[in-house]
Order: structure tokens, then C-alpha cells, then sequence
């Protein structure tokens, strides 16, 4: 019988190593994977290229991660906003590397990896300084931008509702990268508000299905907080 | 004495009105984070536009009552919202293929300055900006049918922001169509700005004044 | 008031222009607009390019579209299939154009149409016939192509359900191609077993938001019939 | 006297069977139209594998009985089949990025031809083919983390369709890692297929004698 349901922390992140990419889902405090991320910080994997929306508000979560010096990189559209004063920090200290990309950029660069697309074009970013270093060509007329694709070692999600295959649905905007990087990840390991039987999710409604996760952890937190 | 001591400038209120007069019925729209998304506000229920929110929410709606908050949704400027009947949810990556694909009708982003040829610079003020944030403002520059920007018409050094060439780095070549100001209404023509409207007191002449880039009166 | 429901296949069929790009939906019988082709039949535009997985059988629908003489060329992956001799009488007499295409890089291709993305590289095909004149190139130690997008003038698909907003749902494998040549076209016309109120669908089990959708026309047939 | 007299070739369905024996629980597996589809009949209910089919269906059972049909789901084959619990749909694009992304574990295809260097080709049997037909095949050959092949070790003239190199167009290059005949069980290796298991009474001199690649047996 598959079960993809682990019963600990400590069995979600098992096989998590040094040096890996690790996609953390989430835009805002919405859709984010927080108890995996304490978990992460638990486990004590380091030098790590972190790829999230955000960078990280407070000192806690993420923010957490970089200001204990375990990410080496960080892969983002908006690393600035309220809050986000570790990353702030130890970006001007020079202690972390930054790639800035596009939002849309970054999602389609997640999703080509997971749909074994290694580069697309794309007019993103044509003709600014995020250009810098990349292939031009002119298709039918316009400028488009060769973007590569960003796969992860691992992907921490957070989802609504979860079954022992680990298929997935989301809740509204809580969806937002979560099934993008469930795609693109060797290891996709996805906290859930709920467990359900397999069979209670609507087969048209199931947003990921569980080709695409590994690892399923209840984590029952009730209601996001927005920081 | 300045231009603007002549003139009666448009406030933040009256400018976000004045762009929601322009939005037929039937269009699908997404307002940049910041005073764009004010529009929002001055569009009547009745006429049906659809407000997209690049974080998965197509059919976007006011900010909920303060005790009918659903704390899964929000939008691009991480605010509680609503979605309207009809409205739908959707992935980041299919969020962004619908903006870099062409089918928004409409965006209107906030900028630090317009070009004459539609250039526009709105997410970082120098190159060598300390962590510099783009978020989604590159891919819907670029990919939506129609860009508009709603800005102040000068910086609050009272440099002017529609400028002959832009000095900030860029968001977007060639993307803007028209210009809301607190000053003018202005299309994008490639030479200078076509001007289609200005603040009550305002003359042409006056509007050039304090605006570097070349303007002319709209036909 | 947003309404994309019109009330008549003449409606329907207002603008297809001779010359016009065709993206027909559906997977063998399954989710094929066949209404919607009638209606293009009796509308009168030829001189067409379709795209569509299969190219027809028996002698209606898309099989009758060509054996009038409509179609100038057709794109497809599987054009040979029990009952498609049509097809394979017009194609024997050099009386269309055919291009074969993967089955996979026709619907990426079409994404990609829909998505802003003109070109993209994929592996599959690398070495065979069909990368004929295509560019190849080395990508972290694989071979790959270039695929350029395929956009539609004209999407022809089927749904289960749909609301004034053009919203829609798909039943079961009916879903196949439709939702993403409903991307990929200039005009998409839906026509759908049901039409529901604003409202009745659930905004988290919607697959094609209406924002893809131009028309809407309801051809409640029941059961369909595989050929 | 042909070796095929000599020795007890599997049937179809044994065939069929003996592949399933080696598909392990909690794979995700696509199996090709034809023969192939057959060897879901043979993977015990208990034994959960999940079998996937490119339009759209993840999580296929087997065929409906007469009066439980649902006629809005069909296979690649587009033959009635069911949902398992568990299952789900999606669409076209979404199916195949699944496929090309390499997250199917294992791929099952028929072929006219398999060569040692794991070549294979199994859509045309001709260069200038009238109305070749390639479907998902291309897609499901490069894309799949594993490909086996299914198909009989000898064409109906005698032919061995174990070869040096492809004579008929390819599917793929050097994508296929196993090939299931109903003479033996065989790994491509590169320069010559390593024979794991052979029919009842056939001997590897036997089975080279009808097989045009090199063979060996595997350590």
C-alpha cells in the first residue's frame, strides 16, 4: 500500500543535505510552509540556495534560516518588504548571494524544470539589467530573453487538504507556488492542514496529484497570521 | 511661484478615479500593489471589469469586512481581499502565462519615471540599489495588451517624472500607452507626450514647464 | 453585464475567416466540439490550417471539413487512426498538407502559444525525422530542440459546464486538449453540455477561467459515442 | 527446423505477465497502446501501481463493466477504462509535462525495432510512409525515466527486430532499457544486449541464431 504520510518531522526531512536547492513555497505568509521550515532549521542542513517569493519577514521562518548563516544564496522576485530586516542584514554584510529574477520568470523557470523543458524565451526583463549575461533573439519581430530552467533538490509546500498518495488541493490564494515547485523538485515534501481517505478528494479538483510529492505531514495550525 | 500653485492637481482619490473612467465593462484588469490598486474602489459593482491579482486570483474583490476575513486570500500587496462571484483561483505559473501571454486587457503599475517612448523604470531608483525587489512588475510590463501608469506628475524634489529617457533602471521598453498624472492625462506617441487632458488651470504651456519630456496637445 | 453565452451556432461561428489558424479539441471522440464543427461547416470559411490530435473518421465532422475541400493543412500527432479514410484519400491525392507532430510538443506548443513564450527546447524528437530543419542544441550534456509556439486564430472546444463569465469545467478525460487551445486562440468558442449561473462553480475546481473564453453556446447532446 | 520449434515461446499474455512481475509497488507507469496495456491485468489489485495515460488520466483502472460505463472516459487507446480511488485528471499539457519531465518511473512501448545501443523505433516502418502517425510516442521514449520495450522477438517473416542499428525511423535515441520478447528477457547495454531470462529449452546459441544484435549473458 503506498503511504506517503510521514508521522515526524524528523522523517519529513530525513535526506535533506548540505549545499541543496531548496524551493519554499508561499507568497506573503500565505501558502507558506512554516513547520517545515522550523523543521529545516532543525534538522541543521546548511549552504543551501534557498528559492522563495520572499525573503523572509521577522526572525523567524526563513528569516530565521538566513540570519543562522545556512543559506548560501537566495533566489527571489521581492526580497524586500516590511519586515524583512535579517535578509537586509546580511545582504549589505555581504554574508549571501542574490538572484534577482521576475516573478513570472521564476515561476515558468520552475515549471520548465518539472516539464523537462531545460529553456524557453521569454520578453521578461528584455532590455533591462536583469537582461545582463542572458541570450537575445529576435523571434517574429521582438526581443525575447533565453531563461533556463530552475529545478530543486527538495520543495517544502504547504497544502489544504492531503491523502496517503499525496495528492493535493490548495486553499484560494494559498495555492500560489506550491504546485509549480511540487513539480520541480527531486523531493517534494508537502505539510497539510488535513489528512483525508484516499478517495474523499474530487478527482477533478485534485490540483497536485501525488506523482508529484513524496512526503505528506499533517501540520493542523488553523489560520495564517499575515506578517 | 510654481505651475502647481496656478492649477488645481488631481488628489490620489481623484486620479484613481479618473483612470476607472476609462475601464470599459468586460475588461480583465491588474492593478499594480500601491495607489493603482485604489481603481479598484471607483469602478461601480454593476459594471462588470475582472481584477486579476498575479498571486492566483482572477475576479478579485474589495477588502472583506473586518469580521468576514478569509485568510487565504489575499493580494499581490498582501492585503486581505475578496473574490467576487465568478472569480477563480489559479497556480503562480498559470497566473503569469495569463499576464505573459497577452490576455489582461489592462495594467496600470505606479512608476518613478514614463519615457517619450514609452520606457518605463518602476522598481528600483539606482543601480546599485542595496537588494533590489522586481516582483511581478517586469513580466506585466511586458506582457499585458495595455500598460498605463498612474504617478505623480513630479518627484517630491519636484523633478519631473516623464522624462525624455529614463535615468532609473528600466522595468520595460517601449511598454507604457498612457500616463495619469495629478497633472495630465498623457498617450505614449514615441516623440513626446500627447496630451489629452489636464488639471482645471492648467495651460499647455504651464504642463511643459515642469515635465522634460516634449509635449503636444492630442488631436 | 459580462455575457458570453450567445443564443445561435450562426453567433457562434461570426468572424472565422478563410485562411484562419483552426484549434479543434478533443482526444479521439472525447471532448470534441462536433457541434461547433457542424456549425463551421455550414459557416463557409476554408482555406484553413487545423490543429487537432487526430484528423477525423468516418465522414462527418472534421473528416466531412476536409473531404469539402476546407482544410489546407493539418497539424497533428496522430492522423491514422481505424476510420480515418478521408484523411488518407485527400493526403494519397497530395491534396493536403500534413505536419506531424509529437503529441507532447503539440500541446506545449500550444501552452507556450498561450503562455508568451515563442520558443522553447525539448528532447523529445532529437535524432529523428521530425527534427528536420529544427535547431538542436547541447544543454547540460543532452540534446534538445527548438519548438516555436502555435497559436490559433480560432479555438473550437468542448466543456461540461459553463457561466455567463465563460468559466468552465471538463468531464473526466473529456478535458484533454481543450483547456489549453482555449489559451492559445485569439477566439475561443466553447460549446458545454450544461450552463450554470454565476457563481455555481466552485472558484477552486474551475479549469478554464473565462478570461480564455470569448463565446459560450450550449449543445446539451447527452452521452457521446466513440468512433 | 527454426529455433522457435525447439524451445516454448511465452504467449501475450505471459509476456504481459512476466513484465508486470517486475513493475514494483508505488510505481507511476505508462503503458503503450497495444500489447502493452495488457499488463495491467496482471499487477494484483493489492499491489498498488499507478498507472498513468497521456490524456489525461492518472490513477487508471481496469476496463468498466457493460453497465458502468462513463463515457467521458476513455485511454490513449481510446478504450472505456475507469478511475481508481485515488485518481485524478488533467489536462493534455499538464500530462505530458509529467511524461517529459521524467517523473513517470517506468514506460512500456511496443516497437518494430530495438537496438543494442537502446535505439528505438516504433511509429513508421518507413521513410516515406504515407499519413505517419507518432502520437505520444516520441514524448513517452525521451521523456520517461525508464523505457521497456514489449513486443515480439521476431517479425511475421522471421526478422529479428533485436538489431545492430534501426533500419525503420526512430522513436528515440538509446532510450530503451529492457526489452521483454516472447523469446527472452533482455538489457540493452550499449554494444550488446546482456540476456537475463530465455523461454523454456531455448539456449543463448539458439537465441543468437535468430537474434541480429549481439547478445551475452548478463552477470
Amino acid at each position: 500500500m503506498i503511504n506517503k504520510i510521514v508521522q515526524s518531522m524528523a522523517e519529513a526531512m530525513t535526506g535533506i543535505r548540505d549545499g541543496a536547492v531548496v524551493l519554499l513555497g508561499g507568497f506573503g505568509s500565505i501558502g507558506q510552509p512554516n513547520a517545515l521550515i522550523e523543521g529545516l532549521i532543525e534538522q541543521g542542513a546548511t549552504d543551501l540556495t534557498v528559492v522563495s517569493n520572499n525573503a523572509g519577514t521577522g526572525r523567524t521562518g526563513l528569516a530565521r534560516l538566513l540570519e543562522l548563516g545556512r543559506v548560501r544564496k537566495i533566489i527571489c522576485s521581492y526580497p524586500r518588504s516590511a519586515g524583512s530586516v535579517v535578509f537586509e542584514e546580511i545582504y549589505r554584510a555581504g554574508e549571501i548571494e542574490l538572484e534577482i529574477v521576475p516573478q513570472g520568470t521564476l515561476s515558468e523557470r520552475m515549471r520548465a524544470a518539472g516539464a523537462g523543458i531545460p529553456a524557453f524565451f521569454t520578453a521578461t526583463a528584455v532590455g533591462t539589467k536583469l537582461a545582463a549575461g542572458k541570450e537575445e533573439r529576435d523571434i517574429a519581430g521582438r526581443k525575447y530573453l533565453l531563461e533556463e530552467a530552475l529545478a530543486g533538490d527538495v520543495a517544502l509546500i504547504e497544502a489544504w487538504e492531503a491523502d496517503r498518495w499525496g495528492n493535493l488541493t490548495y486553499r484560494s490564494s494559498a495555492r500560489n507556488f506550491n504546485p509549480v515547485m511540487a513539480t520541480a523538485a527531486a523531493l517534494t515534501i508537502a505539510q497539510t492542514q488535513h489528512i483525508v481517505e484516499l478517495g474523499a478528494l474530487d478527482p477533478e479538483k485534485i490540483i497536485t496529484p501525488g506523482i508529484y510529492v513524496k512526503r505528506v505531514l499533517q501540520v493542523p495550525y488553523g489560520e495564517p497570521t499575515v506578517t | 511661484m510654481s505651475v502647481l500653485d496656478t492649477c488645481k492637481p488631481l488628489t490620489r482619490s481623484e486620479m484613481a478615479a479618473r483612470v476607472a473612467r476609462d475601464i470599459p465593462e468586460g475588461w480583465y484588469v491588474n492593478l499594480g500593489i500601491g495607489a493603482p490598486l485604489q481603481i479598484a474602489d471607483f469602478v461601480p459593482a454593476e459594471r462588470e471589469v475582472i481584477f486579476h491579482s498575479e498571486n492566483g486570483v482572477l475576479g478579485m474583490g474589495p477588502a472583506p469586512a473586518p469580521d468576514h476575513i478569509n485568510r487565504w486570500l489575499i493580494n499581490a500587496g498582501k492585503q486581505y481581499v475578496t473574490l467576487r462571484t465568478g472569480g477563480s483561483y489559479m497556480h503562480h505559473c498559470d497566473s503569469f502565462a495569463l499576464i505573459r501571454g497577452g490576455h489582461l486587457d489592462l495594467c496600470v503599475l505606479g512608476a518613478f519615471q514614463v519615457a517619450a517612448n514609452g520606457d518605463i523604470a518602476n522598481w528600483s531608483t539606482s543601480d546599485d540599489d542595496t537588494a533590489p525587489a522586481v516582483g511581478g512588475a517586469m513580466d506585466l510590463a511586458a506582457g499585458t495588451r495595455q500598460l498605463w501608469v498612474l504617478m505623480e506628475h513630479l518627484t517630491k524634489s519636484g523633478d519631473s517624472r516623464l522624462v525624455r529617457r529614463c535615468t532609473y533602471p528600466l522595468t520595460a521598453l517601449g511598454a507604457v500607452k498612457r500616463v495619469y498624472s495629478n497633472l495630465a492625462v498623457l498617450d505614449v506617441t514615441g516623440e513626446s507626450f500627447a496630451v489629452r487632458e489636464m488639471a482645471p488651470g492648467l495651460t499647455l504651456e504651464a504642463l511643459q514647464k515642469v515635465t522634460e519630456a516634449p509635449l503636444h496637445m492630442a488631436t
